[in-house]
C-alpha cells in the first residue's frame, strides 16, 4: 500500500475531503452533546406505558392492524403520468417478438451511423 | 466467383432467421429459425477457409504433389464446436418449450404472456 | 466450372428448404425440410474441404437435432396455432 | 505453482462440477462444504494475484499447452498460436466481483434452495456458472469467450427454470436462452469478420494490426450492441424482468453478476480489441461510439426507474433497478469512452473524462456487493411470506431483526446515501459527467431520487407495519449460511463506503489504466 | 410498428451484402499456401488470413505429431475450447436431466418393457425392431473407429460419439422402452464423467509445464509417441500425442451425453404426468 495510512484517508485529489472517521466520530460527539444537553428543550411528557406508544389512527381509537398498501404510494405520480406508463407496459408485456426486435432495431440504427459516416 | 454465392446465402439466411424470429409466434418454429442463424454462421466461417484447387488439410494419404496447398484448419476446428454447441442450445430450448407447454397448454407466444398483471 | 456450379445449386436448394422449415404450419414438414437442410449442408461442407465438419453437421445437425425435435413435437401440439 | 494461478482459477469449478454427479450422493452436508471451500479457495488464489498484477500494475500472460505459459507468443513467431489468458488488473477487478458474489450466493443459496434429489444439480450447474463467468472475465481470446459465454447463458437458463412447479419459470428461461442465443450468434458473426481480415483470434494481435476498416467498424458493431443486449442496457433490456422475476433468489443474483461480466467484457471489446491501435491512426469515432454508450445509458436509468417505481412484485422491481443501475455504469464509462481519444492531448480526459471512467467501473464493484444483498434479502422476503406481491407483506421487520438491518443498508447503499458505497461512485460520476454534459449529470442525480423512493417504498410497506403472524407461511430462522452471506455482503459494503480511498487506488485506479493504457 | 422492425430488416441487408464486397475472396490465394515451403520456420508478411493457419500446417505435424491437423488444432492448439465445449455438453446434460426429473417421477422410473406375444418390443413393427438389432453393432463400430483413427482421417471426438448417439436414438426411435431407468441413467452419468475426468486430468498431467501441454508426443517412439515424417504418410496409430486420449474422453462423453438427452426424452414423452396433449403423430 503505497503511502501511509493518513495519505489514505485524506485524499484531496479526487476533489472532495473525505475523512469517513472525522465524520463518525463528529456524529457520536453530536449524539452524545444532543443526548446529555439538548434534550431539554424538548417536550418531557412523554411517558413509555401509557397509550402514547400506540401508533396514531389518525382518529379511530379501535385496534385497527392495517398497513398502506404498497400499491396506492405514489398514486399521484402514477396518476400524472398515465400515458408514459401505458406505452411503457405495452413494450414490457411478455411478448418475445417485441424483445427480438428492439435488438434488430438497434443494430439497423448503429449501422446507418456507420453509413452515414458518423461512427 | 464461386464465393459471392456463399456469402449471399449466408446473409440470406441470416436475415430470414432473425425476420423469422420476429415474426413467428410458434416457440418450436423458433428454435428451428435459431438452427439456420447457428449454420449460417457456420456456413460463413467454412467459406472463409476455403483456398481454391487445394485438399483438405489431413496429411495421410493426401495427393504427393510437390506444390501441396491445403485448406484453413482453424475455422473448421471452431466450427467442430459451434456445432455441438448449436445442438446443446437447440435441446435446451426444446425442453424448456415442452415444458412451458405442459405448465400453460400452448406455444402461441401471443398467449403465453408471461406476465402478471402490472400494478 | 462445373464445381461452381454445383456449389450455387446447393446454395438455391438451401435457400429453398430454409424459407419452406420456417413457413410450413405443420410442424413435422418444417422438421422434415430441416432435415433436407442438414443433409444439404453437410454435402456443401464436404464440397468445401471441409470433411470433419461434415460428418459433424450430417450426425449432429441432421440425424440428431431431428430426432430430438420429432420428439418435442410428439409431446406438444403437431399444428402451430 | 503460482504462475498457474490462471489455469487453476477456471479450471477448479469445472473439475468440481464434473466430479458432481459420482461424489453427489455422498450427502448435501459434505456436498456444500466442499463446494464453499472450492469458492474459498479461487477467492484466495484471486487476492494471491492482486499484490503484483494491480499495485505494480504487471500483466500475467498464460498460454494454454505452450512450452513456456507466461510467454504471449511462442520463441520465434510475432503471433499468438494458441489460446492465451491475460490477466491484467481490469480483468482482475471483473474476477474478483466474480469471486465475492459466487461466494456469497452459494452461502445463501445452501439455506433456502430445499435439499431434494435435483440439489445436486444445482450446484453443478452453479460450479460451471462460475467457471463460464470466470473464463469470460480472463480470457484473450475471442472464440474462447464465446464458449464460455455459452457456458454461462446455458447454465443460466437452466437454472432460472429451476422450480419447473411455477408457471412461468420455463417461460423466463426459453426467454434468456433465446435472447442468449440471438446474442451469442450475433457475436460469433462479428468474431468471423475479425478472422476474416487479420487471420487471427487474439484480442491483443488484432489490436496491434487493426486496420479500421468498414468490416472493423461492422464487427466492433456486432460484437458490442450483443454484449449490450447480454448486460440488459435499454432498448433489449424486457427480457430482465421476465428473467430475474421467476428466478431463485440466488440465481437472480448470479444473473446480474453475469450481466455485469458481459458490461466488463463490453468495455474490454471496446478498449482492447477496437481501441486506437499502436499502428493505425483511429478512424473509429470514439466520440460518436461514446455517445451511443451514453445514450444507452441514459435511456436504461430513466427507464428502468420509472417503470421500478409502479412495481408492486418485489423481485420485478429490483430487477427493474438493476437495469437503471447499469445505465450508471454505462453513463460513466461511455463519457469515459467520448473522451479518451479526443483531439486536445488527452487533456478532457485527464480532465473528467478519466475520473467518469473510475467513477463508473467503480459503481459496477459497489452495484455487484448491494444488489446481490438486495436479491437475497428479497429471497428471505418471499420465502417467509410466500408470495412477492407487495400487498401481501406486512410488519417483516418484527421477525427479521437481521434481515431488517441488511436491506436498510442495501437500499441506502443503492439509493447512493453518503456513508454507504453507491454514494462515492455515484459522487465520481455525478462531479465529471457535470463537466461533460450538465444535463446527464441531472438526470443522474433524478434517478437517484426515484431509486431511493421505491425502496422506501418496499420497506415501508414488508418491513414497518403490525406483525402480522397469520401471513407468515413459513417461520423457520434462516440457516448459518444464509446469514453469513448476507452479512459478508452487509460488512463489504460498509468497509467500501467507509474507505473508498483503499479500493479505488487499490484496484479501480489500475483497472481504468489497464483498460486505456493512458496513465 | 411492424413495419418499423421490417425496415430495420432492409438496413441490416443492405449494409451486409455491402459489407461482402469488401470481404476477403477465398478465391485469391492467400498467403504463401505452398505447406512444404518454409518448415517451422515463422512467416511475417503483412497480417493476412493465413499467416497463424500456414503455421498450424507447417508445424502442426512436428509439435503434434498427428496427421489430421484439424483434430490437431482442435485438441491442441485450442484444447482449452474443447474443454468449454464439453463442458457445454455436460452441462445441457445436467441441466435436462434436472428439468425432466421433475416430470419423470415414481413409478415411472421403473417401467417394464412392453413387449407383445413372442417378445418382440411393442410399438414399431417387428422388421423395425429386427433392423435395429442388426444397424446397431455396425454403427457402434463406424462410431468408435472414427474416435479412434481421429488423429489420421477425417473425425475425432465429437463426430465419433455422435454417430454412436444415433444408435442410441434408433432405439429409441423404434419405441425399445429402457428397462429401469434410474440403473441405466446412473450408468451413462458414470461414464460421461469419467470421460470428462479423464479428459481434464490428462490436461492436469501436463502441469508441470502447462495445462493440456502434450508431454506424450514425439519422444521417440514411447507410448503414443512416435515421430512422424512430415507430409504424407500413411499415418501410425500411436502418434498423436495425448490426442487420441482427449479425442477418446470426448467421445465416450459425447455418446453417454447425448443417448442420455434422448433415453430422457423419450421416457418423459409417455411418462404419465407429461400433458395429455401429446398425440400421436
Amino acid at each position: 500500500m503505497n503511502g501511509k495510512i493518513i495519505d489514505l484517508i485524506i485524499k484531496p485529489e479526487i476533489g472532495i475531503v473525505w475523512i469517513p472517521l472525522l465524520l463518525v466520530a463528529v456524529f457520536f460527539v453530536f449524539m452524545v452533546v444532543f443526548h446529555v444537553w439538548g434534550r431539554k428543550f424538548f417536550r418531557n411528557d412523554y411517558n413509555e406505558n401509557s397509550d402514547q406508544v400506540k401508533p396514531y389512527n389518525s382518529g379511530n381509537l379501535d385496534e385497527v392492524n392495517y398497513s398502506v398498501k404498497s400499491s396506492n404510494l405514489y398514486w399521484g405520480f402514477k396518476k400524472s403520468m398515465d400515458r408514459y406508463f401505458d406505452i411503457m407496459k405495452k413494450f414490457h408485456d411478455g411478448d418475445l417478438n417485441n424483445y427480438a426486435k428492439w435488438f434488430v432495431i438497434v443494430v439497423a440504427a448503429c449501422f446507418l451511423l456507420i453509413g452515414g459516416g458518423l461512427l | 466467383m464461386l464465393s459471392i454465392f456463399l456469402y449471399v446465402t449466408v446473409v440470406s439466411l441470416l436475415i430470414l432467421s432473425i425476420t423469422s424470429v420476429i415474426y413467428k409466434r410458434n416457440l418450436i418454429k423458433l428454435v428451428i429459425a435459431l438452427n439456420i442463424a447457428e449454420s449460417s454462421v457456420n456456413l460463413f466461417f467454412i467459406t472463409l477457409a476455403y483456398r481454391p484447387d487445394s485438399t483438405a488439410p489431413i496429411f495421410t494419404l493426401a495427393p504427393a504433389l510437390q506444390e501441396l496447398r491445403m485448406v484453413l484448419p482453424s475455422p473448421q476446428a471452431l466450427i467442430l464446436t459451434n456445432i455441438v454447441i448449436g445442438f446443446a442450445t437447440t435441446a435446451l430450448m426444446l425442453v424448456l418449450a415442452v415444458i412451458t407447454y405442459k405448465n400453460n397448454g400452448t406455444l402461441d407466444i401471443r398467449k403465453l404472456k408471461g406476465v402478471e398483471d402490472h400494478d | 466450372m462445373t464445381f461452381s456450379v454445383v456449389l450455387s445449386i446447393l446454395c438455391a436448394v438451401i435457400l429453398i428448404t430454409a424459407v419452406l422449415s420456417i413457413l410450413f404450419r405443420d410442424l413435422m414438414a418444417a422438421v422434415v425440410s430441416y432435415a433436407v437442410f442438414g443433409l444439404v449442408m453437410t454435402v456443401i461442407y464436404f464440397m468445401l474441404d471441409a470433411p470433419d465438419v461434415a460428418i459433424a453437421e450430417a450426425s449432429i445437425g441432421a440425424a440428431l437435432t431431428v430426432c430430438i425435435f420429432v420428439i418435442a413435437i410428439r409431446m406438444t401440439r403437431r399444428r402451430e396455432e | 505453482m503460482t504462475n498457474h494461478i490462471p489455469v487453476l482459477i477456471i479450471t477448479l469449478p469445472l473439475i468440481a462440477a464434473f466430479l458432481q454427479p459420482v461424489t453427489g450422493f455422498a450427502g448435501f452436508k459434505l456436498r456444500n462444504l466442499v463446494i464453499i471451500t472450492i469458492l474459498l479457495v479461487l477467492n484466495g488464489l484471486l487476492f494471491m494475484l492482486v499484490p503484483d498484477v494491480a499495485l505494480q500494475g504487471k500483466t500475467i500472460y498464460y498460454t494454454m499447452g505452450a512450452s513456456d505459459p507466461s510467454q504471449f507468443t511462442q520463441p520465434g513467431i510475432s503471433f499468438p498460436v494458441r489460446i492465451v489468458l491475460k490477466i491484467d488488473s481490469f480483468s482482475l477487478f471483473t474476477g474478483i466481483i466474480v469471486g465475492v458474489v459466487t461466494l456469497t450466493t452459494f452461502l445463501f443459496s445452501t439455506g433456502t434452495v430445499k435439499e431434494d434429489k435435483r440439489k445436486s444439480y444445482f450446484s453443478t450447474l452453479f460450479l460451471l456458472f462460475t467457471a463460464g463467468l470466470m473464463g469470460m472475465s480472463f480470457t484473450n481470446d475471442l472464440f474462447n469467450f464465446f464458449v464460455f459465454l455459452e457456458i454461462s447463458s446455458i447454465s443460466g437458463a437452466a437454472l432460472v427454470a429451476y422450480r419447473t412447479y411455477r408457471k412461468h419459470a420455463p417461460y423466463a428461461g426459453y426467454k434468456y436462452i433465446l435472447i442468449s442465443t440471438i446474442a451469442t450468434t450475433f457475436f460469433l458473426f462479428g468474431v468471423g469478420i475479425c478472422y476474416a481480415q487479420y487471420g487471427s483470434f487474439n484480442i491483443q494481435y488484432i489490436n496491434s494490426v487493426l486496420a479500421h476498416s468498414y468490416l472493423d467498424k461492422v464487427a466492433m458493431l456486432f460484437i458490442i450492441v450483443a454484449m449490450a443486449m447480454k448486460a440488459g442496457s435499454v432498448p433489449m433490456h424486457m427480457w430482465v424482468p421476465d428473467t430475474y422475476a421467476e428466478a431463485p433468489a440466488s440465481i437472480s443474483a448470479m444473473l446480474k453478476a453475469s450481466g455485469m461480466v458481459t458490461l466488463c467484457a463490453m468495455f474490454r471489446f471496446t478498449f482492447s480489441l477496437f481501441g486506437p491501435s499502436s499502428s493505425g491512426a483511429g478512424k473509429i469515432n470514439y466520440e460518436t461510439l461514446g455517445w451511443i454508450v451514453i445514450v444507452l445509458g441514459v435511456l436504461s436509468m430513466f427507464i428502468g426507474v420509472t417503470m421500478a417505481l409502479i412495481q408492486h412484485d418485489v423481485r420485478r422491481l429490483m430487477a427493474f433497478h438493476a437495469v437503471s443501475q447499469t445505465g450508471y455504469m454505462l453513463l460513466g464509462v461511455g463519457v469515459g469512452i467520448a473522451v479518451f481519444a479526443k483531439g486536445d492531448g488527452g487533456a478532457a480526459f485527464k480532465a473528467f473524462g478519466k475520473m467518469a471512467m473510475v467513477g463508473g467501473i467503480f459503481h459496477i464493484m459497489n452495484n455487484a456487493f448491494y444488489k446481490n444483498l438486495l436479491f437475497l434479502t428479497s429471497g428471505v422476503m418471499e420465502r417467509r411470506f410466500g408470495t412477492r406481491n407487495l400487498n401481501g407483506m406486512i410488519g417483516l421487520g418484527h421477525r427479521d431483526t437481521l434481515t431488517t438491518v441488511v436491506f436498510m443498508i442495501g437500499a441506502l447503499a443503492i439509493a447512493g446515501i453518503p456513508p454507504f458505497n453507491g454514494f462515492d461512485s455515484k459522487l465520481l460520476i455525478y462531479e465529471s459527467v457535470y463537466k461533460f454534459s450538465p444535463v446527464l449529470a441531472i438526470i443522474a442525480m433524478f434517478v437517484s431520487v426515484m431509486t431511493l423512493a421505491s425502496f422506501m417504498k418496499v420497506f415501508y410497506s414488508s418491513f414497518m407495519g403490525p406483525r402480522r403472524d397469520d401471513l407468515i407461511v413459513e417461520g423457520a430462522p434462516l440457516t448459518k449460511g444464509t446469514k453469513a452471506g448476507l452479512i459478508i455482503l452487509a460488512a463489504l459494503i460498509i468497509l467500501t463506503g467507509l474507505f473508498p480511498g483503499i479500493i479505488v487506488d487499490g484496484i479501480i485506479e489500475p483497472a481504468v489504466t489497464a483498460l486505456t493504457q493512458i496513465r | 410498428m411492424k413495419l418499423v422492425s421490417l425496415l430495420a430488416m432492409f438496413i441490416i441487408a443492405g449494409f451486409m451484402f455491402t459489407g461482402i464486397g469488401k470481404l476477403h475472396l477465398p478465391g485469391d490465394p492467400a498467403g504463401n499456401s505452398n505447406v512444404f515451403s518454409q518448415r517451422s520456420s515463422e512467416k511475417t508478411d503483412t497480417a493476412n488470413i493465413s499467416t497463424m493457419d500456414d503455421y498450424y500446417l507447417r508445424n502442426g505435424q512436428m509439435e503434434t505429431g498427428s496427421n489430421n491437423i484439424v483434430t490437431s488444432v482442435v485438441f491442441d492448439y485450442r484444447g482449452f475450447d474443447t474443454l468449454g465445449e464439453a463442458a457445454v455438453l455436460f452441462l445441457v446434460v445436467t441441466s435436462i436431466s434436472m428439468l425432466l426429473f421433475s416430470i419423470i417421477k415414481g413409478k415411472d422410473l421403473e417401467e417394464t418393457v412392453l413387449t407383445d406375444s413372442d417378445g418382440f418390443p411393442a410399438g414399431m413393427t417387428r422388421i423395425v425392431s429386427i433392423g435395429t438389432v442388426l444397424m446397431l453393432p455396425i454403427i457402434m463400430a463406424f462410431g468408435a473407429y472414427l474416435v479412434i483413427h481421429g488423429h489420421l482421417s477425417p473425425g475425432g471426438g465429437f463426430q465419433g460419439g455422435a454417430v454412436m448417439a444415433t444408435g442410441t436414438a434408433l432405439l429409441v426411435i423404434s419405441s425399445f422402452v429402457v428397462r429401469n431407468l434410474q440403473k441405466t441413467y446412473k450408468l451413462f452419468s458414470f461414464f460421461e464423467s469419467l470421460g470428462l475426468t479423464v479428459f481434464i486430468v490428462t490436461g492436469f498431467a501436463g502441469m508441470g509445464i502447462s495445462f493440456l501441454h502434450n508431454f506424450l508426443a514425439n519422444n521417440d517412439g514411447s507410448f503414443l509417441g512416435k515421430v512422424i515424417p512430415l507430409g504424407t504418410n500413411p499415418g501410425f496409430l500411436n502418434s498423436g500425442g495425448i490426442l487420441p486420449i482427449l479425442s477418446t474422453a470426448v467421445g465416450i462423453e459425447v455418446f453417454c451425453g447425448i443417448s442420455i438427452i434422448l433415453v430422457l426424452l423419450s421416457r418423459a414423452l409417455n411418462a404419465r404426468g407429461s400433458q395429455k396433449g401429446g398425440h400421436k403423430c
